[in-house]
This record gives C-alpha cells, structure tokens and sequence, in this order.
C-alpha cells in the first residue's frame, strides 16, 4: 500500500461533515464491538439491538462493523440473521493448537447432509430417492446430535413424513452467511438438479412402483413449524 | 461360497459384500456413525451406475443410457455368473435397465400423451438422477472443504460470558403479615388435643393369640368369647372382631379348625380340629 | 462532534508516508489480533513473537495493536507481561444484565417474619415452639435476603443461639413508624384476626419493649454477607 490509506470514515462521510458518524453513533459501534466480542456463540440482530439506546439501525451498524473488519485478523461474521467475530479463515495456520477433534462424518452422513443442506426441508424418503439407497436411522441420529440438522416440521401429504433441515449452527460450522452461500447453489439450481418437482419415474427406476412415488411440490405451506 | 446353508440367511450387506468383491476398492455408505474404511463396495445400485458411467469418460449430460445399460447388465451377469448372491435393489435395477434397452432399441410408437413416459424421457430421467447424484457427492465434498469452526477459524478464546444477575424483590403487605400471625397464634392457643393412637390388631396378631386360645379350647366356643379374653380394652374389640374373623377363615382353610354359624348374624362358633395341623408344617 | 474525526490511521501515520505501515507490517498485526482472539488465556510478548515471521518487534507491534483498539468497545490489555483482549472497562455494564423479579413471600416465610417482628429479639428454635412446626434454614435465608430481618446478636444461655429482630428497612415495607405501631392483642381481637375466645393465659408480646441488653453482640463471625 503505497498512498495514504483511505480509511472507513472518509469513504462514509465523503467530506460532507453533517454525514459524519456522530459521537452516539461511535458509542453504538463500541457497545456492538463489546458485546460481539465478549459472545462465543452468535447473536441475533434482535438480540445486539437490545443493547443498543439510540433508535439507530442495529444492521447497518453491524454493517459498518462487518466493514471494518473486513481486512483484519478477525472477521465479524454473518451467520443466518445472526453475528459472531471468527478469526479470519486464512489464519487458520496459526492456530493449529486450538483446532479441535474435528467430527468426521461417513461418507454416508456427509452425502446425507449435503442433501439435506441443498434440498430443504426434505423427507427421508425423498434422500433416498436421490441417494438411491436407504437412510439409515443411525445416519440421522448422527447429524441431529452435531446440531447441524433439524427436523422442520411434518410435510402435509399422506402419512405426514418429517422434513429435515440445517440449523444457524450448521451455517456457524461452515462459515456461511445464508443457505445462497453454499457451494455451487446457484448453478445447481438453474441446473434444475435441486428440483423435488420430477416426473414420478424419477423415484424410482422400478416401472411398478413408480406411481406409488408421486410426491407433490414442497412449497413453505407444507411445513409446519 | 455364498451358496453354503450358514451363509442362506445373509444380510443385505453381506450380499453387498459379496457383489462388491468384483468392484474396485473404495468406501461406501455406512451405518455406522463415524467415517471409517468401510467394507469395499457400492451404496446401491444407483452408485454403481454413476461409477460406470464416469467410466464411459463423458460429460454426464452426454452419456449414452443404452451403453450403460449394457454396461450394467453385463456387471449383473458376469456377478451371477461367479454365482454370487445379489441384493435385490441391484436386480430389479437390472430388471428395469433390460426393459428400458428393450425399448430404447425398437422403433418408437407415434407419441401418445397418455401412454407411459417415452424411452427416451426414461432414458433423460435416468441421466438426470445420476447427474443429481453425482452433483450431491460433489456439494458433499465442496462443503466439507470450506473453512470450518474449530478446524480452519475460531471463536474468541476467552469469551467473557454475561452475567445475569437476578435482583429479587419480595412483596407482602402488613395484612399478610398480621393475618399470618394471628392465624398462627389462633391456632396455637387453642388447647392441644392429642388423639391417642388407637391400637389396631393385625390379623397376624389375632391369629398368633386365637391359635393360643384354641389350644387350650377343646371343645366348640363362641369367637366373641375369645375376642374378650385378649383385647381387654373396649375401644380395641371392633378392630380385633375383624381381624380375628380374618384369621379364623384363613385357618379354616387351611384346615386346622371348624366354623360354625346358626344363621346370618348368630355367633359364630369356632373349634379346633382334633388332628388339625398348625401352619407352620 | 463537529471536527472531521482525525483515523486510527491518520494518528498513526502522521501524515508521513515513509512510516506508512507495510503490507508485511499489517499483516504481523493481523496475526497477532487473530492469536490474542482465539487465544484460552493471556499470552506473553515472547509467546506472541513466536508467531511473527520476520524479525519485527513484537513489542512495538503489540504497542501499535494496543493504540489502534484504544477507543474501541475492546482493549488489548497488558497483564503483566502478557497481553489479552478485554471488554473495554466502561462497558464492563453491558455483562451485567440485572433482572429485577418480584416474588410473594411464602406462606411460611410470611409466619416466621410475624413471629419474629412480634417476638423479637427470637431464637430459631422459640420461633419454632410458637409455629408448631420446624424453621427451615431456606426460610429463614429468604428473610435475611429481603433486609427485612437481621440478627441482633446471641442470647446469653447454654448453646448461645443467634437471636433474629427486625430491621427499619421492614418498617419502612410496611409502612410502620416504630415498632409499637405494630397493632396489639386488642386491636388484633377487633380487627377480627385474633380468635375472642382465647385463653386467658394468651399473651402478645410488645416488641417496642424489646432489648438487646441480655445479648451478646455480633461477632465479626457471625456476619453472613
């Protein structure tokens, strides 16, 4: 960097001082930053904007936050519509001694939940369906006890089945702001591969049970939460 | 071999087991809850689908169905060859697949929009639950990839946790108070009645006193009389009358005395038997 | 603030551009931010310079990290000779979060008070021979909490037991002047909260009458805070 920093304030104020940060507006940021910091688990914008006095916007101070610390040692991180300060992913070397039994998934649950994470909410049945092989129980189990699945209500079609869903956990685990922010979601999508509306001999390649697979379209109607 | 009786009753994973010899090594599907080197195999048939048609070294978009049809039913023979047992899945799979090549292979009839679904769509349909397959192992692997809490970033090391503290404030009022005091004392003052334990005969008790009494009694005696002789004080007769009719029924019955009564509500008469046997024989 | 506020950077560099710090410079501070972030307790100048690659000062660099976090909602804070981020003091408040909850006395709680305002000064075990029943400790904690009882010192007889009286904090609660104000056996008997028909031999005591010369004071033992 060889020119004078623009810093954060001139890029806001623009030179027009009644557009400058007032002191309560830096007070604000303070408390969020405090608050933020002190947390180990992620808070919701409801739950910081509790915190706050002033009528000011708790999201476009957090906002402010996320941009200041865009380029430091420490992130603020959007986790769903909550926050948590992470240190930033390129660091990771340098913390090695911190870094924790990471729970390692069988093929089978990771493949489950990836499913999970790009289809919700989705029934077990419609998992095998594209696996193409049974969900064990045990499989489930294991990813609702890393908190990173949930059940999400029962789907409103003959025999109720449960849906599956992640959690701001599961977001919180892979460093994603939202559920857009997966892996390739977007082109998997216009892909059409994360359509559940297929033709019926889509379930199944066994013309005689075919029909029996007629699922209708998941709107967020079905799920009762 | 899988052919032997012990072997009849084998899981579907041990069938698996056994179709998987024939494929390459890798790890599959498990049931168990954490990633291991699992049994060397296919999570169905639909895996090795996809596994066969990566091996056709083309865009999946662009696979030929009837080529792997072939591809898998020439799998399935070659396994049945060397007489190995299938899962089912993987035979109704070939089922489908042979039926599917059949028509893939005629001359279409003249598109009906009521018949079932074109080969061709069959075929589409097929390429496309490969595709999503294949897509989910990839988002699998791409998502475990990502920076993940614990393992590639943090949390702050030394959170400082919110202290809630509760500030509890009581409430009462002066007519509480003095309403609560004057009950107490009301209650206090007035003279302590002391209900005096009223003995009670267990029918064991009356039993063990009226099995002392027969013994001595030869011949036919009112219970009453016996009831007399052992509870003394009056307030004890009503609990000893029940508990010593109790008894004698049950010595009744057990054979070792005789009841007698004239008709309802008479005394009743009781009498040892004379080879009666005590209880504990 | 009417002044175009003068940046962390600003101050920092000075306006000369030759201390301007380096990319490199930068990064030593990102690291150093991240590790104190993640790190489980506080760590030491050397400690902390083991994470640097180059030779600079993990002193000065510290310094620097320090002055940059000086105004904010966090601080870097020197403990010793070891370094930590802590929640800037004068938003030290924002971790106390105090709920206020009022609760109705027990029923119990509500006897031994009244027994101990009109007995008073009163041992746990008179106060027990006037209800009838035990005093639980938890009762008894309850009334000390309430600062509406206190203890008024140790009566002079074998085994010494701890006497309770009442405090002005309770005569201020109830809205009473002295202690005589509390009504008399008399008043009790025509506000019809005392029986008419009571032995003759039934008495009331006048806690207005009551003294502490027969107590031992309080030791410094017995203040329970």
């Amino acid at each position: 960097m060889s020119a004078p920093p623009k810093t954060s304030d001139d890029k806001m104020t623009g030179g027009n001082v009644t557009a400058l940060p007032s002191a309560e507006r830096r007070e604000e940021l303070r408390v969020l930053e405090a608050v933020l910091f002190a947390a180990r688990e992620p808070l919701s914008t409801a739950q910081l904007a509790a915190f706050l006095e002033g009528g000011d916007d708790a999201e476009a101070l957090l906002l402010e936050l996320q941009a200041h610390y865009a380029g430091r040692g420490v992130h603020l991180r959007r986790i769903g519509d909550k926050w948590a300060f992470r240190t930033a992913e390129d660091l990771s070397w340098l913390l090695q001694q911190h870094r924790k039994e990471t729970r390692k998934l069988s093929q089978a649950a990771l493949e489950t939940l990836a499913i999970i994470a790009y289809h919700q909410p989705v029934t077990r049945a419609e998992i095998e369906a594209i696996r193409g092989v049974a969900v064990s129980k045990g499989t489930l189990d294991t990813l609702l006890q890393t908190r990173w699945v949930k059940m999400r209500g029962r789907k409103r079609v003959p025999g109720r089945p449960m849906t599956y869903g992640t959690t701001d956990t599961f977001l919180d685990h892979f460093a994603l702001t939202s559920l857009a922010d997966l892996p390739g979601a977007r082109e998997l999508k216009e892909a059409g591969l994360l359509d559940q509306h297929l033709p019926p001999d889509f379930k199944l390649p066994d013309p005689a049970r075919a029909k029996d697979h007629d699922l209708d379209p998941l709107d967020d109607d079905d799920i009762v939460t | 071999m899988s052919s032997s009786p012990s072997m009849s009753s084998s899981t579907e994973e041990f069938e698996q087991r056994q179709l998987l010899q024939l494929s390459k090594s890798r790890t599959a599907a498990t049931e168990a809850d954490i990633m291991q080197v699992e049994l060397d195999g296919y999570a169905g048939p639909l895996d090795l689908l996809l596994d066969l048609a990566r091996n056709q070294k083309v865009d999946l978009t662009k696979i030929s169905i009837l080529a792997l049809a072939e591809q898998y039913l020439a799998y399935i023979r070659k396994a049945r060859d060397l007489k190995l047992d299938l899962a089912a899945d993987y035979l109704v799979m070939a089922a489908w697949l042979a039926y599917l090549k059949s028509r893939l292979l005629l001359p279409e009839p003249e598109p009906d929009p009521e018949a079932e679904p074109t080969a061709e769509e069959l075929a589409r349909h097929l390429a496309h639950r490969l595709r999503r397959l294949e897509a989910m192992r990839e988002a699998a692997k791409a998502l475990w990839d990502r920076p993940q809490l614990g393992r590639d970033i943090f949390p702050r090391g030394m959170p400082e946790p919110v202290n809630i503290r509760k500030d509890v404030t009581y409430d009462a009022d002066l007519y509480d108070l003095l309403r609560a005091y004057a009950d107490r004392r009301n209650r206090e003052a007035v003279q302590k009645v002391t209900i005096r334990k009223r003995p009670v005969w267990s029918i064991k008790q009356a039993r063990q006193r009226l099995e002392e009494l027969l013994d001595l009694s030869l011949s036919w005696a009112p219970l009453d009389h016996f009831i007399i002789l052992f509870a003394t004080e009056p307030e004890q007769r009503r609990s000893a009358t029940a508990s010593s009719f109790a008894a004698t029924l049950e010595m009744a019955r057990e054979g070792w005395l005789e009841l007698r009564q004239s008709k309802a509500f008479a005394p009743l008469y009781v009498k040892k038997k004379a080879n009666g046997k005590k209880n504990e024989t």
